[in-house]
């Protein structure tokens, strides 16, 4: 089945054209064309990670097939080698099943979600599209690949945000998105070129081999800090942050698909992707870590205030994130992957959960709804699910995973690191459930009664749910190989569980869940009252700090200004001089004009004076005697 | 011609010729210069006899003088207008003129004096006539016809110019 | 000498037009579709000449040599190689969708239509001619109608627009003749005899401080083209007042006529001038991206965004030459037949708005993707194009250009600034450009539904052409790189070869 | 002994009075005068340099033949124009025959 590998990202990508030229007006058809796509493609990812495991293929010996895509000659060998090939390896063929099975529920439950939309078979051609480039990356054996399909990947969340394009907000939403992951992706292709440079080569396995023993560390360095600022722009860090919560303009199944799940994902994956870049360079380990721990912080902290479902779990995401690149940062790829994986499967139920919420209450401020529990039982059911598995109640998935993380924190050393995360597994058990009591189980509110969503977007949540609940035990600690032998960078290592880490992390979430019972399920605080008392911060805290502000601030001011200025310049200096040349020509035309004074003589006068001017000059030393 | 005599001959024709011009420039009253003309074109003719250029001397006794300041003549009378007397007047840039030719002058004379002239009066031929003819119609035979056409194109242009538009007065 | 292919490419623009000459002007239709076939076999024999190109041979091919002027040795020689084959393809492409975009033309189109196969003529004649003289005859071929179809056909103060656009052009190609002329007097005494041909007087071993100078002419004569920094003002307002077909053929084609003078006439001959005018050029060129990308972002009328744009485009094309190495190069050249599709594409769709709309200002416009969807889709992919996303043409282009100027290590102002910051710069262009481009595409597309733009209708037929056309170019071109970068090495391969040879000079600063 | 440089300079100076004639007379039939003596001057030049430089050949009294003729085409289309002039303004005077003013 592996070297049907490269038939993963082909089958959505031929979707996408079949779609959009063939089967446009049907809409039926469009889905049944993108959702079979992607089926095949899950199909023969499944196929390849049981042959990865089954065949001992490792992190060490890889399976490499590549053709060149674009090469230039040089007087020795290649100049330049961009290949297009495929890299299989455990942690290819888990993200392979990963992406194309959330990307799979996600389809099938748009066909539900979408019914009546006039662009349905559009959005459905958009979504193949982002399967084949996400897939493509995750496939990617060279760093042009990644970027290429990262770049496209970015289009995708552009034209999905910006879907329903007549609102003006959605449409400002996308351009937000792609410029700031422009910005990042200006960087990330600054570090590869670095490399290239250092190196001489994008391929990955021969970056493994030559980036050890590199002998300028400063400039490995600079490079890998480069290389880092992708994934600050793709998984929404601070101080890139930005573009997510407004990415939520776009239907609800992209959120789940996209901007929770996989292209979010994506930042995660480049980083153990290219782990061996940042595992010698103890700086740049220390840069991520904090990071991703101050994101997981900052993101929480605004999670705990929104009011939009849809925002809530947008900061969770990024919080999640944070905690995935503070994984990585302290040192463990493993535990960064393991939560990602787990990360998908709730995070993407929670969020069609929240869009089954949408579908039938059209409203997404959680203070309007109310009762849902009552009237939408499987939603409400599986997205409490996913809301535990996230908050990290054992036996859940999100429990294994975020222990996971903690134990390397605290075994690696980074006690500093360590508490924050509990802090932030204590804020995510809180606005998590805060979301619950207050949409599910709290009084009707406003009049809206829930209903039921139709079984295609229903199964995908049960399915959802319960990975949400097995997924975990892949990586847990008591299963003899589990995750822990598959992915990792180095050796395999065999996680020995710590109870103390345990016991205190599930403690503080449960510690959340009773905070938020308290204050919103039997409403003994008013939380109106707690939010006046501390006024300041909670505007502070509503408002994300004012980074958006800032941004728009520094665009609308400084980038408009020197442009407008540029602008000025261009028009009335440059083009005033070549203009002015022209006037001067005028000009010197009217002041010679007077020499002519229509008197004979005079014209008669003028040439005999030159003649004898002409005579001296050139005469001089046979006049003056010299010669 | 023997040195002496023509030294003097020479002296006299020259003072003769350059006063003539002298006072056909000088003079108020343009008939009085228009005559000094033909005494100048005289002067011209008896320096060409001295440089043995005989047939070019009877030349321009028959054009200058007899046609060309003649011509002149009947320019001067067609165009009278106000009192004879100051018809000759100079212009305004007339300072400028002398100041210009005096210098033009100088530059001749220094020129002359310092350029070395290795003249050698070789024999001269007896006949100049038979080889001016023979120079016209030999080698310069395209002058000399191109020269016919200019005097014809010369002539029928003066006369365009120059007649009465038919009802003008 | 078998088919004479490349001279009738060269002549089928003109078979049309003396045709068109031919057929009295109230057949308009007839009129317009001889322009189509004519320039249709155009393409397909430009297709033909680029799918028959032995790439291994390299080197110029198709060769047709007739004496034209013995005395002076001037004849009239064709060949294309690796660099102009490219060239010749893209004029091809842009005149056959002019000849589309400009279908719904009705004041005077005979003269007009006339006047932009004159053009083409021109310049399909500049990139295969192998002889410095029909170099420049044809290279003054190309400017003079250019006068007359903005001047006449023009829209914003197209008199003002069409004088400033010639008299630059002119004032610049007066530079290059000095330098030309200059060239070939040097040559031929050289050589000890009378040349024109571009091949042997490139073997000529010119001295390093003739060079300098005569650099500095071309620069100046062909940098007015391109256009590079102090002298690009003609070509916005060239660009706006200019019709649709001629905007498209001045930006799609023109601009590279100055960028590949630059290579042919300018690296190729003086390889040490090139390397001590290089740091001169780098730095303009980033005054050229950075600052035409930002003024882009201002600008209120669409087609000015689209003007500065090609600024911004051309500043990476001389950032390719003046890294003066393979990956650069043939970035350089790449970028040049991309960006000259993409503003095609651009002037073509903003033309069919115009022509509908009767406005180019951006502030009215809002939502026309609800009444024109094509023409959004359209527009998106050339943006998209113009900001380098990969997967179209245009990236690949930068990528190299990127690459090659950041590993070359030629440093300026003694070691101060190297062209890797140079290099950084550039690239900080894309992130301006994703910015200016899809601002603009979100203020004109996006957004709620404008009941004042209901009476626009979306391209259909004819007007699909050039939509069509260039968008599925810059798709295959951007996904199978490879089919046209292998060329272009081979066309830069003896490019390079001649600059590695030439002495190491110090840069001008 | 006459020289040759004595009749340049007879020439010279008869040139020289013809042009202050020509440039400083307001009546134009004085400056047609002026230009009258101006090219006898030369012939003058053109016929002692013959008899002096080059005795052997007579090309300088045919130099002087045309110039007599050239002269006198000259004089018949000056004075043509002069009446002409005096026809349109009355007056012959150059400094009022200034249609070429700015």
């Amino acid at each position: 089945m592996m070297e049907y590998a490269w038939l993963v990202p082909l089958f959505p990508a031929l979707a996408f054209p079949v779609i959009v030229f063939v089967t446009r007006r049907l809409r039926l058809l469009s889905a049944l064309v993108g959702i079979a796509a992607i089926a095949a493609s899950f199909v023969v990812s499944v196929g390849i990670l049981v042959e990865v495991l089954q065949a001992g293929v490792t992190m060490e010996q890889p399976v490499e097939k590549a053709l060149n895509w674009l090469a230039i000659p040089g007087p020795e060998g290649w100049l330049l080698k961009i290949e297009a090939g495929i890299l299989l390896d455990p942690l290819t063929a888990v993200m392979l099943v990963v992406v194309t099975l959330v990307a799979l529920l996600v389809e099938i439950y748009s066909v539900g979600y979408m019914h009546g939309d006039p662009g349905f078979s559009v959005f459905f051609s958009y979504l193949s599209l982002f399967s084949a480039s996400m897939l493509g990356l995750v496939v990617a054996n060279n760093f042009f690949m990644m970027f290429f399909f990262w770049e496209l990947v970015g289009l995708c969340s552009y034209l999905l945000i910006g879907f329903y394009f007549h609102k003006p907000e959605a449409a400002r939403a996308s351009l937000k998105a792609f410029v700031t992951n422009r910005v990042a992706d200006f960087g990330f292709m600054l570090g590869f070129f670095f490399l290239f440079l250092m190196f001489g080569t994008f391929n990955f396995r021969e970056l493994a081999e030559a980036v050890p023993h590199a002998e300028n560390l400063g400039l490995l360095a600079l490079a890998a800090a480069l290389v880092f600022i992708g994934p600050i722009g793709k998984s929404a860090q601070f101080p890139l942050h930005v573009w997510l919560p407004d990415a939520m303009e776009g239907p609800t199944p992209v959120s789940a698909l996209i901007h929770a799940a996989t292209m979010v994902a994506a930042g995660v994956y480049l980083l153990a992707r290219a782990f061996v870049l940042f595992a010698g360079l103890p700086s740049v380990m220390l840069i991520i870590a904090y990071v991703g721990g101050f994101t997981a912080l900052f993101a929480a902290t605004i999670g705990v205030v929104q009011r939009d479902i849809k925002r809530i779990l947008a900061y969770s995401t990024i919080s999640q994130l944070g905690y995935m690149v503070m994984a990585m940062g302290v040192g463990s790829m493993t535990a960064g992957m393991f939560h990602l994986t787990t990360h998908a499967f709730f995070k993407a139920l929670l969020f069609l959960g929240a869009g089954s919420v949408i579908h039938a209450l059209n409203e997404q401020d959680i203070f309007r709804m109310g009762g849902l529990a009552r009237d939408m039982k499987i939603t409400a059911g599986t997205f409490i699910i996913g809301a535990l598995a996230l908050a990290g109640i054992p036996p859940l998935a999100g429990f294994w995973s975020k222990d996971e993380i903690l134990l390397a924190a605290y075994s690696h050393g980074y006690t500093g690191l360590y508490l924050l995360g509990t802090v932030v597994a204590f804020l995510t058990a809180f606005y998590m459930f805060r979301l619950i009591f207050v949409a599910f189980f709290g009084p009707r509110r406003a009049g809206l009664h829930g209903h039921e969503s139709p079984w295609t977007m229903t199964v995908p949540l049960l399915v959802l749910a319960v990975l949400s609940v097995v997924s975990g035990f892949m990586g847990a600690p008591f299963v003899a190989h589990g995750f822990s032998s598959w992915v990792y960078f180095g050796e395999p290592h065999h996680v020995e569980p710590n109870y103390v880490v345990m016991f205190t992390s599930t403690a503080v979430a449960i510690l959340g869940i009773y905070l938020a019972w308290f204050i919103y399920g039997r409403e003994a605080v008013s939380h109106e009252a707690l939010s006046r008392r501390w006024q300041g911060v909670y505007r502070l805290v509503y408002n994300k700090y004012y980074v958006d502000e800032a941004y728009l601030w520094f665009f609308r001011r400084v980038v408009l200004g020197l442009a407008e200025a540029f602008n000025w310049h261009d028009r009335n200096v440059v083009d005033r001089i070549f203009d002015g040349v022209g006037d001067l020509v005028r000009w010197s035309g009217r002041r010679l004009r007077y020499l002519q004074t229509g008197h004979l003589p005079v014209y008669g006068l003028v040439l005999f004076a030159a003649v004898v001017v002409l005579v001296i000059w050139a005469a001089a030393p046979v006049i003056g005697g010299i010669r | 011609m023997e040195g002496g005599a023509s030294v003097a001959i020479f002296w006299l024709l020259a003072a003769l010729t350059v006063g003539a011009a002298v006072a056909v420039v000088m003079l108020p009253n343009i008939v009085h210069s228009a005559l000094y003309l033909v005494l100048t074109f005289i002067g011209v003719a008896g320096i060409y006899i001295l440089l043995e250029a005989e047939f070019l001397a009877a030349v321009q006794v028959l054009i200058y003088a007899g046609g060309v300041a003649v011509l002149l003549i009947f320019g001067v009378m067609l165009t009278r207008r106000g009192h004879i007397r100051q018809s000759n007047p100079f212009n305004s840039y007339h300072v400028a003129a002398g100041v210009v030719s005096l210098a033009l002058f100088i530059l001749v004379v220094l020129a002359l004096g310092r350029s070395p002239w290795h003249a050698f009066p070789g024999p001269w031929p007896e006949d100049t006539v038979g080889a001016v003819a023979e120079a016209f119609l030999g080698p310069y035979v395209l002058p000399f016809e191109v020269a016919a056409v200019l005097l014809l194109v010369g002539i029928v242009g003066a006369i365009l110019l120059a007649r009465e538009e038919k009802g003008e007065k | 000498m078998s088919f004479p292919l490349l001279t009738s490419i060269l002549l089928a623009p003109v078979i049309g037009l003396i045709l068109i000459l031919i057929i009295p002007e109230r057949e308009q239709l007839l009129i317009k579709i001889t322009a189509a076939v004519a320039t249709f076999v155009a393409l397909a024999l430009s297709v033909y000449a680029y799918v028959a190109y032995d790439q291994q041979l390299g080197g110029m091919q198709f060769l047709e040599d007739r004496v034209w002027v013995p005395a002076f040795g001037i004849n009239y020689s064709l060949g294309v190689d690796g660099i102009s084959l490219p060239m010749v393809l893209l004029t091809a492409i842009v005149i056959f969708t002019g000849v589309f975009a400009s279908w719904d033309m009705t004041n005077r189109i005979k003269e007009f239509f006339i006047f932009l196969l004159m053009l083409v003529t021109g310049v399909f004649g500049v990139f295969m001619t192998r002889d410095l003289f029909f170099f420049y005859l044809f290279f003054e071929v190309a400017v003079i109608p250019m006068y007359l179809l903005i001047g006449i056909w023009g829209s914003t103060r197209k008199e003002y627009a069409a004088m400033k656009l010639t008299l630059y052009l002119l004032v610049g190609s007066a530079f290059a003749l000095i330098g030309i002329i200059a060239l070939f007097l040097y040559a031929s005494n050289q050589l000890g005899y009378l040349t024109f041909d571009i091949q042997t007087l490139a073997t000529v071993e010119y001295d390093i401080g003739f060079q300098k100078f005569i650099f500095f002419l071309m620069l100046v004569g062909f940098g007015v083209l391109v256009p590079i920094w102090p002298l690009h003002l003609w070509s916005p307002d060239g660009h706006v007042a200019a019709p649709t077909a001629v905007s498209m053929l001045h930006a799609g084609v023109l601009m590279k006529l100055g960028a590949y003078g630059l290579i042919r006439v300018g690296v190729f001959f003086f390889p040490e001038g090139a390397k001590f005018w290089a740091p001169l050029i780098a730095v303009l060129c980033i005054v050229n991206v950075v600052y035409g990308a930002m003024i882009a972002m201002v600008q209120r009328d669409l087609k000015f965004v689209i003007g500065y744009s090609s600024v911004s485009h051309m500043g990476y094309v001389l950032l390719g030459i003046a890294a003066l190495n393979t990956l650069s190069l043939s970035g350089a050249v790449t970028q040049m037949f991309a960006h000259g599709i993409m503003t095609a594409l651009f002037f073509a769709l903003v033309g069919n708005i115009y022509h509908k709309a009767h406005t180019r200002e951006i502030a009215r416009f809002g939502g026309l993707a609800h009444q024109m969807p094509k023409v959004a889709a359209g527009f998106l992919i050339g943006g998209l194009a113009s900001l380098g996303l990969p997967g179209l043409h245009n990236f690949v282009a930068e990528f190299l250009i990127f690459l090659g100027a950041f590993t070359s290590d030629q440093v300026l102002w003694g070691g101060l600034l190297s062209y890797r910051v140079l290099a950084v710069l550039a690239i900080s262009g894309i992130v301006i450009t994703a910015t200016y481009v899809l601002r603009v595409v979100q203020k004109t597309f996006f957004g709620p539904r404008k009941a004042e733009w209901d009476v626009l209708e979306d391209a259909r037929g004819v007007e699909l052409v050039p939509i069509v056309v260039l968008c599925s170019v810059l798709l295959l071109f951007g996904l199978f790189p490879s089919l046209m970068v292998d060329l272009i090495n081979t066309g830069v391969a003896p490019l390079v070869a001649k600059i590695e040879a030439a002495k190491a000079v110090g840069g001008i600063f | 002994m006459i020289t040759l440089s004595h009749y340049l300079a007879l020439a010279g100076l008869l040139f020289v009075v013809g042009l202050f004639g020509a440039l400083a007379k307001r009546n134009a039939v004085a400056v047609l005068m002026g230009i009258e003596l101006m090219l006898n001057a030369v012939n003058i030049n053109l016929v002692a340099f013959n008899r002096f430089m080059n005795p052997g050949e007579v090309t300088g009294q045919v130099f002087a033949l045309f110039v007599i003729v050239v002269a006198a085409a000259e004089v018949a289309v000056g004075l043509a124009i002069v009446i002409n002039l005096y026809r349109r303004r009355l007056a012959t005077d150059v400094e009022e025959a200034d249609w070429l003013k700015w």
